[in-house]
């Protein structure tokens, strides 16, 4: 653990200084299990190619996706936030989807009062068979991401 | 007759702009036939109302434009009332007989009307003619 | 302190090429609570899975992380390798650093691939943490089953359950079974007398030692979940004895009393006490009480007199029986749109405009005419037939939108029966497109059209109206370009395949969902065509949209199938990925109830030794629970958690990211 | 009770017959026409098509002078019920082009006013039944063929009087003054409206008014009701040729709906203009002993 915690601070150390070095952007992914996870391995069997900043949580359903979740990601040093799941419709838990739609919705509009970013957070529909939109997500999030630099504000907040 | 179909003809801008105007989408139409035999009018028509919607929707404004049907289209709106998409071939004759009266070209002079036909027919008929017939 | 076994595979080449994996397996090496760390050239062969376990005992391991492909691909094959060493399944995880990673990551020098694969591996460790061993949970399973609906669909059903050797309960609705199917002459594409292949198998359903048939009854109220229903079914009151009944008939004959028949469509009369056709199973009448004045007022009992064995009993009531079932099979068919929904052609009023399913009566030999084809009207054979397809179908506007798949067949077969028995008339067909998708499908259309003569018109009819005593039709042949005309005799309306009536309360009652014409949905229109997406519920026929009888019968038979795989074992094992609700935090606000999509929150009371109420809250059932965690989000005393998935393990992988 | 009143052009002129029974009769059945101070021609056509904002300016412009007397506006005229009431919707439901075109003519409208034809007001404001009860000379024994056209009826779902393709609301007023109404196919066909002023259509308008006339004739109609002065030119015209062309063809009298009304509530011949028909009434109305 010791060593986990000191790696992390030694890197945020270095974002701290934009430019001293290749700064990367940390992207965490909160996806669903059975669309937007197996679209993100579909990728991976079809070779394709994409930024390698984004680390994903796999849950049942963006339907269990507590909005802490993503306040957390960010303390954590995350960048950017993506949640993805199934397209509306095709929910595995027929409308767990919608839940988090709705929920979605006024956690946005929280953040957006709160002054965050909004390109930091996205929200997104991808399915088991779009692998091609997981690898443009991922990239245009992380270039996005990139311009906009390090997020510090809510890190070290825990 | 062969009639050449090229990509240009479909994706054509007059097409948009008949769209536009009518408020239709030309690609909504199945070619049922509904409004042709719903129309009062279909008889009298060059180019009845389902044939003059699939002549649009390969782009052959002209030849549509050329023929007398817009000119005939009373506005009785059976056609809408019951097509099944809910497209109007009325709102579509409306907008051509746009496209050529907003050229600037009347269909009727007022001189031509036939007067002697036309003693003691209300006004309301004089002036849904002109809006329909002049420029 | 845990003690947790890491192993990174090399799939070959597959991962290696990009990832360092001996550098990721030695920074594994150095994390608290990791005791083991190791590559391997591939994890998932036999000698990998030895590795794994022999771990197991020597480090005595308590859990185990496979940094490899991804979960979905072997998974199970780890968590099994596990088991079989002594540690819980569910303290294995796997770290996907194949296809999200080294796959993705075409980085040869392998410094993007190593640093993701040690993030994600290490995420994953951290998660592991805080994983609590898991236990399958089994289901009892009742070997029963129910079938909602006796049509041809329902009765497959039933058959193939009771043929594979297990109970079935078939409820019907109406006093017999038979569906639909009952009223059709002959069927395309090989114009088999639907009767003649139908009744065998109703008496076979009706005679077979593992059915039982409760018609004139309906399903009141579902409990329970996959493998453990409880099902209150009602019997209406029939007010004749079923046991003493001996089905002579005297009854019928002599009741003095006449209504429009249902079965027959109001095209003939039936008596007040009735079966609905001679073939009838079971064949024991009903009174229609609401018109029988001995029930109303206390006048005629006459068929008490008549009957024989004294089977009459006008004090019957409605009986509530209860039934155990561990599955349900929902067939509740379909019906055909009426033609008063359509203004334009005469909105019911004109009697010689009458729907496909009426003229599969005029042209059935058991039918009002005999099997002769005669209007409605006034008995006269139509020297003119005016056929109109997709009548309220692919009607956005004012039907449905989409197409009733089965009429484009039966209209020709129509044509074929018109022609036969009347050979001068002339049929003639406004058609849209030729649905005819199916082996010797088109073939037989073109049949209908080439060899038997009947005219078809591209184009949509607009207008149906009376004149002198002919129905006008007026439409377009959109094939020339031109409105039509022509004078009919009758016109028949392919009237659009539509829901039951109440098919959205009975979906309600069983909690399956169903879309905005209320034909019920089906797990996964590919893959789980028969399924609904609630355990132990399953969809047959024509209740989960059109389809003709081949398909039905497919349906019912793939059903039986899945009920019987389904009771293939004693018990059911299931993962335990599923919520519970913390009851010293809950505070009943029932936002869970509300937000689980499969009413698997109870309310639940709890009393003291008095029976008072001390503390309400919800609760999980497990039975029905699915593990989506949409509860556990929507709780905001933070009282539930989803096993697998807690918020611990989550914030545990965030905290290393 | 007073209804705010929208006459339109056509019936300060050649319909006058129209305007004056209507007036007449809704005194004695309890309510006053109370006719707009100020008005213009509602422009006689609602644009069909949506880019066409300032065919909407006319209507709009009657709309909110109305507004100015109250929250209802009664038309009699088919043509002007369709054009006012299709014209309310935008105005009511699109702001966008609300705001261009209250900019264009000055006025501060937002389409809250309710339009009502005089139909709608018999049946649901005084109710058939009361019309039944004030009759004083039942029509008895007349078979009267109720004429809709278009106007009335189309699109449905903007008009929304009565079904548009089996509608009833004619015959059930029919039905209270004592007639035998006439249903026939052709009651919803277009005449040929606006055709009449093309010069090359009088032979369309002539088919289309012929058609609906054989169909009423056919049917047994001793006598057409309308509510549209152009369906009663243009079915007069059409009849004039009939008569010509097909030999045994007898021509029928074409009245406004409010003129039967009025005869039913007392009103005499002359004062109700049945005379100025192009077919005179009164014969058939002598030989009914009405
Ligand atoms: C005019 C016409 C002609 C046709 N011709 C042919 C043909 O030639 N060939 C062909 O293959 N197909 C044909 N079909 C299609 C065929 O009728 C259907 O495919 C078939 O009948 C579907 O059977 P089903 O069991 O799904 O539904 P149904 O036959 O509708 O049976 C459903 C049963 O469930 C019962 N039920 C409903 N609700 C409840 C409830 N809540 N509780 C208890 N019971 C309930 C009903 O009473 C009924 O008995 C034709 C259809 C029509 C309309
Ligand atoms: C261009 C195209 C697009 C399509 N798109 C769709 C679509 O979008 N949606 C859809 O639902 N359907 C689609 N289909 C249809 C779909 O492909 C088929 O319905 C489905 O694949 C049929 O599966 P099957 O198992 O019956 O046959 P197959 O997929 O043909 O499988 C048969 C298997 O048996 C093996 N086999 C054959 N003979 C032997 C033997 N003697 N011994 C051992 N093995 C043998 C074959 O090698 C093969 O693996 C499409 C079809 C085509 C042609
Ligand atoms: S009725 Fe509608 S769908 Fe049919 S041809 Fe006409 S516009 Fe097209
Ligand atoms: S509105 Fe025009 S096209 Fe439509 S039915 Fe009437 S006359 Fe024909
Ligand atoms: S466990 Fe997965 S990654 Fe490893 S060798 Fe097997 S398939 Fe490849
Ligand atoms: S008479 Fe009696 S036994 Fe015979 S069918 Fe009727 S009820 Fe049954
Ligand atoms: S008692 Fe009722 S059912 Fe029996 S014969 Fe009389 S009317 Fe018919
Ligand atoms: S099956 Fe044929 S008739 Fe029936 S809705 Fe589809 S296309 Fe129309
Ligand atoms: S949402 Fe939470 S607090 Fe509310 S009832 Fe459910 S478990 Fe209890
Ligand atoms: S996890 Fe999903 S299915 Fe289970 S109780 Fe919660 S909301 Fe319902």
């Amino acid at each position: 653990m010791e060593k986990a915690v000191k790696e992390t601070d030694e890197k945020l150390a270095e974002e701290k200084q934009p430019g001293a070095a290749a700064w990367e952007p940390k992207i965490m992914a909160f996806v669903c299990n059975w669309c937007t996870y197996a679209g993100a391995d579909l990728a991976g069997t079809s070779r394709m190619e994409y930024r390698p900043n984004v680390r994903i949580v796999k849950l049942p359903c963006t339907g269990r996706i507590d909005p802490l979740f993503i306040i957390k990601a960010f303390e954590n040093g995350a960048d950017g936030v993506l949640v993805s799941g199934c397209h509306p419709g095709d929910c595995h838990y027929t409308a767990g989807n919608y839940h988090a739609r709705r929920r979605w919705i006024g956690f946005k509009s929280l953040m957006e009062f709160v002054g965050l970013d909004m390109r930091r957070l996205h929200f997104s529909w991808v399915s088991a068979s779009e692998a091609i939109k997981w690898v443009d997500l991922i990239n245009s999030i992380t270039d996005d991401i990139k311009k906009l630099g390090p997020f510090m504000e809510y890190r070290g907040l825990k | 007759m062969m009639h050449k179909l090229a990509k240009d003809d479909i994706q054509s801008d007059i097409l948009g702009q008949i769209e536009r105007v009518s408020g239709e989408e030309l690609n909504k139409c199945y070619q049922c036939g509904n409004c042709t035999g719903s129309c009062p009018v279909s008889f009298a028509m060059e180019i009845p109302p389902t044939k003059t919607i699939r002549m649009l929707q390969l782009g052959r404004v002209d030849d549509v434009l050329k023929a007398n049907s817009m000119w005939l289209c009373v506005s009785c709106l059976q056609c809408y009332s019951r097509c099944p998409k809910a497209v109007s071939a009325a709102n579509l004759f409306e907008a051509l007989r746009q496209l050529s009266l907003r050229k600037g070209e009347s269909h009727e002079e007022i001189k031509d009307l036939p007067f002697p036909f036309l003693k003691g027919a209300p006004q309301q008929a004089i002036v849904s003619g002109f809006r329909k017939f002049v420029s | 302190m845990a003690r947790i076994g890491v192993f990174i595979c090399q799939c070959g080449k597959n991962i290696e090429s990009t990832v360092d994996t001996k550098k990721v397996a030695d920074e594994m090496a150095e994390l608290p609570g990791v005791v083991y760390s190791c590559n391997y050239r591939f994890m998932c062969s036999a000698p990998g899975q030895e590795d794994v376990k022999k771990a197991i005992k020597k480090h005595k391991l308590d859990g185990v992380v496979v940094a490899a492909c991804s979960p979905h691909m072997h998974e199970k094959t780890f968590r099994r390798a596990c088991e079989a060493a002594g540690v819980n399944p569910y303290k294995c995880e796997m770290a996907n650093i194949r296809e999200q990673c080294s796959w993705v990551h075409h980085d040869t020098t392998k410094k993007a691939g190593t640093a993701k694969s040690i993030d994600i591996t290490r995420m994953t460790i951290e998660r592991l943490k805080k994983n609590k061993p898991l236990k399958k949970i089994s289901i009892p399973v009742n070997k029963r089953a129910l079938v909602i609906g006796g049509g041809i669909a329902g009765i497959q059903a039933a058959l193939d359950i009771a043929e594979g050797g297990r109970e079935v309960i078939l409820v019907e609705r109406e006093p017999s079974i038979g569906g639909n199917m009952a009223r059709l002459s002959e069927t395309f594409p090989t114009m088999d007398c639907s009767q003649c292949i139908l009744t065998p198998k109703m008496v076979e359903a009706e005679l077979h030692d593992n059915i039982k048939l409760y018609t004139w009854s309906e399903v009141e109220k579902v409990d329970g979940y996959i493998g453990n229903f409880t099902v209150q079914i009602r019997k209406k009151a029939r007010y004749v004895d079923e046991e003493l009944c001996t089905g002579c008939g005297d009854c019928l004959v002599k009741c003095p009393f006449k209504a429009p028949s249902e079965f027959e469509m109001g095209l003939a009369t039936r008596k007040v006490i009735y079966t609905p056709f001679p073939q009838a199973v079971p064949n024991i009448p009903v009174i229609d009480a609401a018109r029988c004045p001995k029930i109303q007022k206390g006048k005629c009992g006459i068929c008490e007199k008549v009957c024989g064995p004294g089977a009459i009993d006008y004090e019957q009531t409605d009986q509530i029986v209860t039934e155990e079932v561990g599955a349900i099979v929902v067939a509740t068919g379909y019906q055909v749109m009426p033609t008063a929904r359509f203004g334009e052609y005469g909105a019911g009023k004109i009697k010689d405009v009458i729907t496909g399913l009426h003229f599969e009566r005029l042209a059935s030999s058991a039918g009002p005419t005999g099997g002769e084809i005669r209007r409605p009207s006034d008995d006269k054979v139509p020297d003119s037939v005016v056929f109109i397809q997709c009548s309220g179908s692919r009607d956005e506007a004012k039907g449905v939108a989409y197409c009733s798949k089965i009429c484009c067949m039966y209209t020709a077969k129509h044509t074929m029966l018109y022609k036969h028995k009347v050979p001068d008339g002339q049929a003639y067909v406004f058609y849209m497109d030729i649905r005819a998708g199916g082996k010797r499908y088109e073939e037989f259309t073109r049949r209908a059209i080439e060899k038997e003569g009947a005219m078809y018109l591209r184009g949509r009819v607009s207008r149906v109206y009376e004149r002198d005593g002919k129905v006008i039709v007026q439409g377009a042949d959109t094939l020339s370009g031109d409105q039509i005309e022509i004078e009919a005799e009758m016109v028949v309306l392919a009237s659009a395949v539509v829901s039951r009536t109440g098919a959205d309360q009975l979906a309600q009652k069983l909690g399956i969902s169903y879309d905005r014409y209320k034909f019920f949905n089906e797990y996964h229109p590919k893959l789980k065509p028969v399924e609904t997406v609630t355990g132990g519920i399953f969809l047959a026929g024509t209740c989960m949209g059109p389809m003709d009888i081949p398909d039905a019968v497919s349906m019912g038979s793939a059903v039986a199938g899945k009920v019987l795989g389904l009771f293939s074992a004693e018990e059911m094992a299931r993962e335990p990925i599923t919520a519970s609700v913390n009851t010293m935090i809950c505070n009943a606000c029932w936002d869970c109830v509300v937000a689980c999509p499969y009413t698997a929150i109870e309310k639940e009371e709890v009393r003291n030794k008095k029976g008072e109420i001390v503390r309400v809250n919800a609760k999980v059932n497990d039975g029905l629970c699915q593990g989506c965690g949409v509860c556990v989000a929507a709780c905001r005393s933070k009282a539930i958690d989803l096993a697998g998935y807690t918020d611990e393990q989550v914030y545990a992988a965030i905290s290393v990211f | 009770m007073k209804l705010t009143y929208y006459p339109g052009c056509t019936l300060n002129t050649v319909a006058k017959q129209f305007d004056a029974s209507a007036k007449k009769s809704a005194l004695e059945l309890g309510f006053e026409m109370d006719e707009l101070s100020e008005w213009n021609c509602c422009g006689a056509s609602f644009p069909l098509t949506p880019d066409n904002i300032m065919g909407l300016s006319a209507p709009t412009k009657v709309l909110a002078q109305a507004r100015k007397a109250g929250d209802t506006v009664m038309t009699l005229c088919s043509v002007c019920y369709n054009v006012l009431k299709r014209t309310n919707k935008v105005i009511r439901d699109d702001t966008d082009r609300r705001d261009v075109v209250c900019g264009f003519i000055e006025e501060d409208y937002d389409g809250s006013i309710d339009v009502l034809h005089f139909l709608e007001v018999l049946r649901d404001r005084v109710g058939f039944e009361k019309v039944k009860e004030a009759v004083k000379r039942p029509l008895e024994g007349l078979k009267a063929g109720a004429y809709y056209g278009c106007m009335l009826l189309r699109p449905f779902e903007d008009m929304g009087i009565d079904n548009c393709e089996d509608p009833t609301i004619f015959e059930d007023l029919l039905k209270a003054l004592g007639c035998e109404p006439v249903g026939f196919p052709n009651k919803i066909e277009c005449c040929g409206s606006h055709l009449a002023l093309g010069k090359d259509n009088e032979e369309i308008v002539t088919k289309l008014s012929g058609n609906v006339m054989q169909s009423a004739a056919g049917s047994g109609a001793e006598l057409i009701v309308t509510s549209c002065p152009l369906c009663q030119y243009n079915l007069d015209g059409a009849q004039e040729k009939l008569e010509a062309s097909m030999p045994g063809y007898r021509p029928v009298p074409i009245v406004y709906f409010t003129q039967i009304l009025g005869l039913s509530l007392g009103q005499s011949e002359t004062e109700l203009g049945l005379d100025t028909s192009r077919w005179d009434a009164r014969p058939l109305l002598k030989e009914k002993g009405i």
